[in-house]
């Protein structure tokens, strides 16, 4: 078992999706999408709902043992928290190694 | 009069009541949303389709190829004098995304139009189906190009954005594609084809149309209402009634240059129509996910409200059946 | 016989008997939910249409006014007679939820039987499917109203319970909504809107009934087989051999209600099958969801059980084909 | 970052939409909710099924920085979940402010 | 040649490429998760009655009895060849899953072929509906045995493995079920059950075929692109040149075995196409789904690729004109 | 408020099934099964496509205050993923008792 943080992130259907690939790039070793998640928040509420262009939210759940990596990650994600709404929330957690 | 009137009493608008309805009275009627997704996709395939068809049996001419040109060249420049409309009232972020809303065309109000004329048995060409495809992504574009130009850059989510990608996804996004590829292989496969699929393509359409736009009506309904519910927190958009100006304004305006447009043109009844329709309808699902992207300071509660609860009914309700007896009167 | 062997021999029957079977040699078919869903709501709004169409082209007349009526005041008064009998047996949260359960209706067995006239080819009238629509709700609020009398009020999820909201769901419930609405719609356009929707609403009927009871079968047999498993957790619900006999006994008393009262209102062969079926239905969607939140206390494990795996199922294979035998007996 | 509660809370679908809304009034800054979760526990399994009546569960999720309003949405759970089932968890966590 | 214009220039080949295209050009055309797996549920609703009311009209003879033992011999036969030829270049868990794959059969493939045979206008029996179910389950069983004894065994997953729970699921798995079950029901209720059905399962069969193949362009595409993709990563599986040979190779020497086979059971034009194309289709769905637990160590990179990326296409697009262009002039 | 251990595991949605199935044996109190997840690892990336044959992942949410079962629970986690991927994370929450 291997401490490590564990990032959850809630945010806009398209920008979840642009969000996953762009964390490739930062390093970080993997992720888990729950798509078609709905919230509401200051921006009212969220519902999925593809025919009337409202986007629902997805719940990216990332495992990272790496603070840099960590670090990386809440940079990227903090503007897009700003501009578009979300939760962003990072807590400790054990990770089973194999 | 009484062209209104048939149009309310058709099936399918009746059924558009039947959604708005079950959001006013609080009824948990929904249909499930891959099915939803699914049956737009299948108006999307089902009149791509029947356009190729169409277009097999007739010849391409320089009439069809000016007509398509006008139909980018109006997405291209309605956002042009409608950005500059808009920002007298509104923030500059706003006003680009409504230009680029209009300027783009909603597919389900061109599909009810062609299943009125079905319904009030008169033609129009497989090439308006081409039309259509090719309005969906100038104005996208362009509206973005003008916030660039006149809004502050640097936006939050730029660092997601990208312009080709931007470029790629307009010009093959879901509904462009779909209708395009179906137009093509209803126009390689032709009548031959057609008997295949026809009574999918063809007999089905019209009773799939009614419960696609049951939930069309539920999903403008409900966001007409929270736009309402919005009003004071952050979710608000504009004033509800600058809101419905502006959404009832700019398809009259929109349409009163399509219809210019499609009589120099000299189209016939059906295609005249189906070119104002285009014109005048506004985009709630390509636009809004690509302003999402490049646009983030714009307001979806603005924009999108507009687009969908407000302009939408109006084309479907009032819109189609105008529109008809104005070129009726002018033919 | 024959004509139980008949009914058996349907492919709708022999699709829902496929479905059991799937569960039994633990086959992982499944229709994904969402389509089941639409497939349930096709089949509401086929049947709405089609009795709506009907309804425009006859006349209303009292003996009409007279069965709506009838068929309300059943699915008020069945509650309070199998309330008391229940009660003898059973707490009286599940006793109260039992009653609910009964004194509404199931819309599947209704389109079921619908169908059986159709391939019969004994004909109906549309106003059943008003009565339908006006028996699903008064139940519930008798069930509730009992409870509250005979039981210890204070429910732990009263807190998200309010009567307002509850009166609300039950007259303006998804099904209730759809079916009416359709109706209301077929009526208006009559046979002209029915020429356009023909293709979906007659031409698929019985093909896509096959499929939804398929579903079924997997449905009811699933929740049959964890009701025997669930027999010694916390999960469990009464002694099977008690809930069998409830659940067989509820449906043959009702349907003996049910033919008298056909038989006083003098009803057709179709329609009286048609009103019997529906007394002798019990609801397994909407009476559970407004339970779970009114009654918390009563147990799923038991009046779901009971309508989903054991009433169903009997009023479908036993119990239709058996009313039916009756009914042409006695006319 | 701030710290804040993850509250987790599992109970069946009617229950979640109607919390959801009882949520806003008890001050809850906003909430994310996944829809059609299966689970198991006390009252047996529990699985999506529109058809059948049976209901599914919805897993919602509220950070919240405020302890007040932790206990007044936990007050408000309780006996939801005697009466009902279900699981809520409580745990910390670092809320990225934006 | 012009047998295989013919094809590829049919609708539902057609929309197989328009997939392809929409993940070359990146577009996001997608049919949602549920309403594809609910289209591929129709198809085998729909071909399983069509065959089992066939199956009703002609009677059963000592030469449909060959056939299918035929088939099931092939079944189980193939994977011992086909892993032998393999493990001389890969690892014998990929070649035990690949041996797997090669022995068990494509249902879509089965649907194309008879749905290009229906556009030919030639005719087939109704029990080859039968040999495709006989044909997914025993390659499975043979190919894990085969590892077992050639193979290290205690894999890690062994411990959710179990060989009772693995026989049932593929002698019962949904595609087998639901096929089996269809057309046993069609045989049933013969012409006046397909009376009932006939829209559904006849009227839109092509037309519903031909959204299926949209999405299976779409998903054997996007496949393909990620195991190039994938190539140097821990998902990578074999080099792309061999996987190519291998999944081109395996349906071309299965379709000579079958074309051998057929003609020793003297099998009409029709059915002998079908035959084939049953014996040199590989399995996507049955065999992955039995792989990842019984033989996790095998990686779906290698064999999914091969069967759903390559030898699928193939089979569509020149396996079956060409192996009827051999059954004409063996004829 | 009982001090908890929360298991959350992401495996391939066959896989879920099953596991979902020997939990149960090895004594957890209940699990929560999030169906239809979407990812990306070492092992490339997941979606939910049933008709290709590839399949998604599943999220498996257990509460459990028994540290021997805890560790049955990951003892049988552990050699599922080595063999088929995935992530398993433990982290500490509170239990709300009702
Ligand atoms: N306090 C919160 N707890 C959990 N999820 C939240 C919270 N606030 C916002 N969200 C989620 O983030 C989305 C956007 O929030 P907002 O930008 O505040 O409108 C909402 O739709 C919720 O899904
Ligand atoms: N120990 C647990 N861990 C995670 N989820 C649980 C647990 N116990 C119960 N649940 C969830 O809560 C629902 C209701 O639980 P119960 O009331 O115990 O039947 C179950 O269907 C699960 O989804
Ligand atoms: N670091 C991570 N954080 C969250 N989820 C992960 C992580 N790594 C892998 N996963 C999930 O586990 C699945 C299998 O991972 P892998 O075995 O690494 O390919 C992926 O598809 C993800 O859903
Ligand atoms: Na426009
Ligand atoms: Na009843
Ligand atoms: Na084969």
């Amino acid at each position: 078992m291997k401490p490590c943080k564990r990032i959850e992130i809630v945010i806009e259907a398209p920008l979840a999706q642009r969000l996953a690939v762009r964390l490739r790039q930062l390093g970080a070793p993997g992720f888990t999408l729950i798509p078609d998640v709905r919230g509401a928040g200051d921006r009212g509420e969220r519902r999925a709902d593809e025919l009337s262009g409202d986007s629902s939210n997805c719940l990216i759940l990332i495992a990272c043992d790496d603070q840099a990596t960590v670090d990386r990650i809440l940079e990227a994600v903090r503007p897009l928290l700003s501009s578009s709404g979300g939760v962003c929330l990072v807590s400790d957690a054990l990770w089973l190694r194999h | 009069m009484s062209a209104f009137l048939g149009n309310l009493g058709s099936p399918p608008l009746l059924f558009f009541f039947l959604g708005v309805m079950a959001v006013v009275v609080r009824s948990d009627l929904e249909i499930p949303g891959q099915v939803a997704k699914a049956l737009s996709l299948y108006l999307l395939f089902a009149i791509g389709f029947k356009g190729g068809v169409a277009l097999a049996e007739s010849s391409i001419d320089s009439g069809m190829l000016l007509t398509l040109l006008a139909a980018m060249l109006l997405s291209a420049g309605i956002p042009v004098y409608a950005f500059f409309l808009m920002r007298r009232r509104m923030s500059t972020a706003d006003a680009a995304a409504i230009a680029a809303t209009y300027g783009s065309v909603s597919a389900v109000t061109f599909v009810t139009a062609a299943g009125y004329l079905d319904i009030q048995g008169v033609g129009w060409s497989g090439y308006l189906v081409a039309a259509m495809a090719l309005m969906e992504s100038p104005a996208i574009i362009v509206g973005i190009l003008l916030y660039n130009h006149y809004g502050n850059r640097g936006s939050a989510s730029a660092s997601l954005f990208s312009w080709k990608q931007l470029v790629n996804e307009s010009l093959f996004n879901a509904s462009v594609f779909l209708i395009l590829g179906s137009m093509c292989i209803g126009w390689i496969t032709g009548s031959a084809g057609m008997n295949q699929v026809e009574p999918l393509v063809k007999g089905l359409f019209l009773g799939l149309l009614c419960l696609f736009l049951l939930d069309m009506g539920i999903v403008a309904a409900r966001r007409f209402r929270d736009s309402r519910q919005a009003a004071d927190g952050l979710a608000a958009g504009q004033p509800l009634r600058l809101m419905l100006a502006a959404a009832v304004g700019m398809p009259l305006l929109n349409a009163a240059l399509g219809l210019g447009v499609a009589w120099l043109l000299g189209l016939s009844e059906g295609n005249a129509l189906l070119f104002t329709v285009l014109v005048a309808s506004g985009s709630y699902i390509a636009v809004p996910a690509a302003m999402r992207l490049a646009l983030p300071e714009a307001n979806p509660g603005t924009y999108l409200t507009m687009s969908l609860a407000i302009t939408f009914p109006f084309n479907l309700l009032i819109g189609i059946p105008a529109y008809h007896a104005v070129i009726r009167w002018l033919l």
